[in-house]
């Protein structure tokens, strides 16, 4: 699926919920969904510094395509990780590139990705870009 | 008991807003608190019509600003009981305050193998600022450890002065686990040994009646916008004779006497060490607030408050895998807490939206995270304005959080 | 030209009150200019609802706290066109925009021997730090000095640098003599030699269009209140490749990544150098200043105040008797005088008892009046709320002085 | 003359003008009326540091009195010197610590000698007062 495909499911998915706590159960169940990261990457090295939660970022390169695999402390961080993850993994670098993560503003999310938030989560975003630059750098060569 | 809670609402105009199509409830008191109205009046009025700077104008209005902003001065001094007007000085807070305390009595009076003791549960404003002076000067930080309960072990302390110990700085009130600190014992016992001290008082004045004199601390700080009044201002005390002797530490206008490029020369206290236009319109509006807090007594407050603080003690600890962290004997204002299992911040954003604001993080106090070996806890904050309500529904908000995420 | 100076008078409250019975005539915009009522009313909004501390908490009213803050770094980044948003440091005034950088700057980058360059004409919050940090380092200060009408002597600036010189800070405009300072060419002529430049722009922001690339300065610092924001807010542009390398200024929370009491790491810019509660209110109440400024039109502002300091100085040329000082060929904002034989208090107590408010004494510039050999000046300083009437009730108050002391 | 008839005198004196201007007048006049120090005394030991207008102060003591003698380099502040000099020079030590010097107040003097002027008259009367306390101890020695 494109990156536009799977921004239009989830907003459709989260367009079910009529309440915030609806809302908020969906990303606690997401954020609960097994283990986002092997043992191995939640290592300092791979933090991704955040004020309140903690965000673990990995990033391998398969069939040039990008494969991110992220975990948190916190549920709610995790659940919204997993958004960003259905997104953006599995994903060309020049797509990753050239998302424009619309979907966070339409499903009601903004506040958690806004810089003022300090969870880590547009820090994650940045390096998930970040990645795909220094992939992207790498098949040129 | 004239204490009437519906009338003092009303005075706080923020009290009376929704969030979340909801009527807030503010226990995040700690950060800062809320206003009343005739505070906000103050900076309106100043603002419309004084409106200048102060001490070197001729005019009237300057004149009037200056009055006002001393006349403030006067009034702090009195709050506190200090002996003498000059040694209130203004600041642009606590964080400030300890600064300019760290920096200036640090430069006069630390020397290469000195000592400067602090405690393990202090705001990083009260460890920072000491750790970087240390540094400068080969100095060396210790640190009063606290027990389980969040309470400061004063026989370690004891242990801890050596005849190289220079200066104590230990806070007032935890603004994290909400202990009141021994702080008369913990001066009576530098005093024995010549060593002044400095008390972080940035939750204290808010919670205790200060009385400098009696207490016979050497310096004793706090900021404006946790006790009532506007931002951008604190107050540092300090007795005349340190002050006297320490070097001024902002440099500029209004703190000199002469300026040639050859020598210049400071002026008297207070404004040694006040240099620049100063914060007019919120100091005055600070007075506002101290004022606005007379009227309504410290002793009322302090007696409203212990009777909130045991009431939201009491139903928190009877939250099935809530653990309350800070249980000293004596406490004052604040409740941290966790759930089990639950993290921290997944908590404070369902309390969020159930309109209820609480801080959740570290509190600008790592080293007591790290003593309790937890990655920060959910803080409840109180102030007068708040009732017994409003903690049944942070209780009511918890339960929810628990059904959440169970 | 859309300039309604009818409509603007309207937009600043303080203009309308009577002082000993006569209406005011406020000619001490140096000192602190008035605010208009956009800007009051956003410190009422503030504490009347939003009223948190930012950064920390992930209550809804701390958000919006944040975001309200750190968009007023954004509209300043804006409105100065600095490159990066993170080059925006708050302080709590330009006196402590200076500190921060001769403390923090000095520490880096200055040794034994080294050199700093400022000028004769700099307010002593341009003075003062930099001869403390240059004792402390055992540095050395060196002055540009003016000519006769006030002019800085480009020739005699150029033969200070040596290859010791480490910084030069200069003033953008003179707060005594109104000298508008070449400072592009001062600024080219240091990076000629790779010596950075601060430019001291308490007066400069206020009377010109500030453009900091274009500039090239590597630091300009301004404060709010004399730019018809609140007081308690100052500003420090620096550029980023200096803010990284220096060493942090105050200390204390915000400004942390992580404290133990082995070690502290420091937070990015700009909040390495932001300790403490950021003063919220004000610093949003400036945003609100600046969005006023830029509906009426910093061009339109330049132009108009052009002409009411041209219609100022023709009529006070010509009274006999009054000399002013600062004849500076490219002038903004100010006209210091002095009345054959009268002292400028006594003049200074007379206007005032005429209803206007002008500033008597040295301004903080000792050097400037010891350069002249005078006791001090009358300074009228002007807005452009001011009219030309204004300026000639000022003429007929000066008049009236000559009058009562000849 | 008590220093309380003096301030009476005094007091009486300004209560004839109708307004400020006159007054100021009144207090030019005075101001202009002769140098109040001899030269000598006019160094940097006799200054009495204020923001503004420059003020000296010498003081000896004869026949159990202390006379003061004093100037400003502004008239104003010259014309209120020789109110205070009325009231206080020519008086017993014990006399010029008791002054209460209520006149300030009723000639509408105030601002003047509010700290917050800053012109060195409210030093001024401190100094005045060390003097008597300064002749008073040599006395009693
Ligand atoms: C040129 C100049 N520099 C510095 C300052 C100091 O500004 P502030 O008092 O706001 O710190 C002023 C104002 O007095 C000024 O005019
Ligand atoms: C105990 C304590 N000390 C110091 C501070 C710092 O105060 P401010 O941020 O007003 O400078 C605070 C507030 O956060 C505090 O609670």
């Amino acid at each position: 699926m494109t990156i536009r495909e799977i921004e239009k499911e989830i907003t459709e998915e989260f367009s079910m919920f009529d309440d915030w706590m609806d809302k908020y159960n969906h990303l606690i169940e997401m954020g609960k969904s097994l283990p986002l990261i092997e043992k191995k990457y939640r290592t300092d090295q791979y933090l991704i510094s955040g004020c309140q939660s903690r965000v673990w970022l990995s990033a391998e390169m398969e069939d040039g395509k990008v494969i991110f695999k992220a975990d948190s402390d916190a549920v709610i961080t995790k659940g919204i990780i997993n958004l960003l993850i259905r997104i953006l993994s599995n994903q060309t670098p020049d797509n990753i590139l050239n998302a424009k993560m619309d979907f966070i503003n339409q499903v009601g999310l903004k506040e958690h990705l806004s810089p003022t938030r300090s969870n880590g989560l547009t820090s994650m975003i940045k390096q998930m870009k970040l990645y795909a630059v220094v992939f992207k750098t790498k098949m040129a060569q | 008991m004239n204490f009437d809670i519906k009338k003092i609402r009303k005075d706080f105009p923020a009290l009376h807003q929704e969030i979340y199509g909801k009527p807030l409830v503010y226990l995040d008191n700690a950060a800062t608190t809320l206003k009343p109205q005739v505070v906000i009046d103050s900076i309106t009025n100043y603002y419309s019509t004084i409106n200048s700077n102060v001490h070197r104008g001729v005019h009237y209005l300057s004149q009037q600003a200056t009055e006002e902003f001393e006349n403030t001065r006067k009034n702090i001094r009195k709050y506190i009981n200090a002996r003498n007007t000059h040694e209130i000085i203004f600041t642009k807070g606590t964080t400030e305050s300890i600064n300019l305390v760290a920096n200036s009595f640090g430069k006069k009076f630390l020397s290469h193998g000195d000592e400067v003791i602090i405690s393990e549960l202090e705001h990083h404003a009260n460890i920072v600022p000491w750790q970087m002076i240390c540094e400068e000067k080969g100095a060396k930080l210790k640190v009063i450890p606290i027990n389980d309960n969040g309470e400061l072990i004063l026989k370690k302390y004891k242990d801890l002065i050596t005849d190289k110990t220079k200066i104590v700085s230990v806070s007032h009130i935890s603004n994290t686990l909400g202990t009141v600190n021994p702080i008369k014992e913990i001066i009576d016992i530098a005093h024995q040994h010549d060593i002044p001290v400095m008390i972080d008082g940035a939750q204290g004045i808010v919670h205790e009646k200060i009385d400098v004199q009696e207490l016979d601390c050497d310096f004793y700080c706090f900021s404006s916008h946790k006790f009532y009044g506007p931002m951008g201002v604190g107050v540092l005390y300090g007795k005349e004779k340190y002050l006297e002797e320490m070097p001024p530490y902002q440099t500029g206008g209004e703190m000199i006497k002469t300026v040639t490029f050859k020598k210049t020369t400071f002026n008297e206290l207070p404004f040694k060490f006040e240099t620049g236009t100063p914060n007019v319109a919120d100091v005055i509006g600070f007075g506002s607030a101290i004022n606005y807090i007379k009227k309504i007594g410290i002793e009322n407050i302090i007696r409203y408050e212990k009777e909130l603080l045991k009431h939201a003690t009491e139903m928190l600890s009877g939250i099935q895998g809530l653990r309350i962290y800070g249980e000293a004997k004596k406490k004052a204002g604040v409740i941290s807490f966790l759930l089990k299992d639950i993290h921290p911040y997944d908590a404070g954003i369902i309390i969020d939206k159930l309109s209820i604001a609480v801080r959740t993080g570290q509190h600008c106090a790592q080293p007591v995270m790290d003593r309790f070996d937890i990655p920060g806890t959910i803080r409840a904050s109180f102030a007068f304005y708040n009732t017994k309500e409003e903690v049944d529904k942070l209780v009511q908000a918890i339960l929810k959080v628990q059904e959440m995420f169970g």
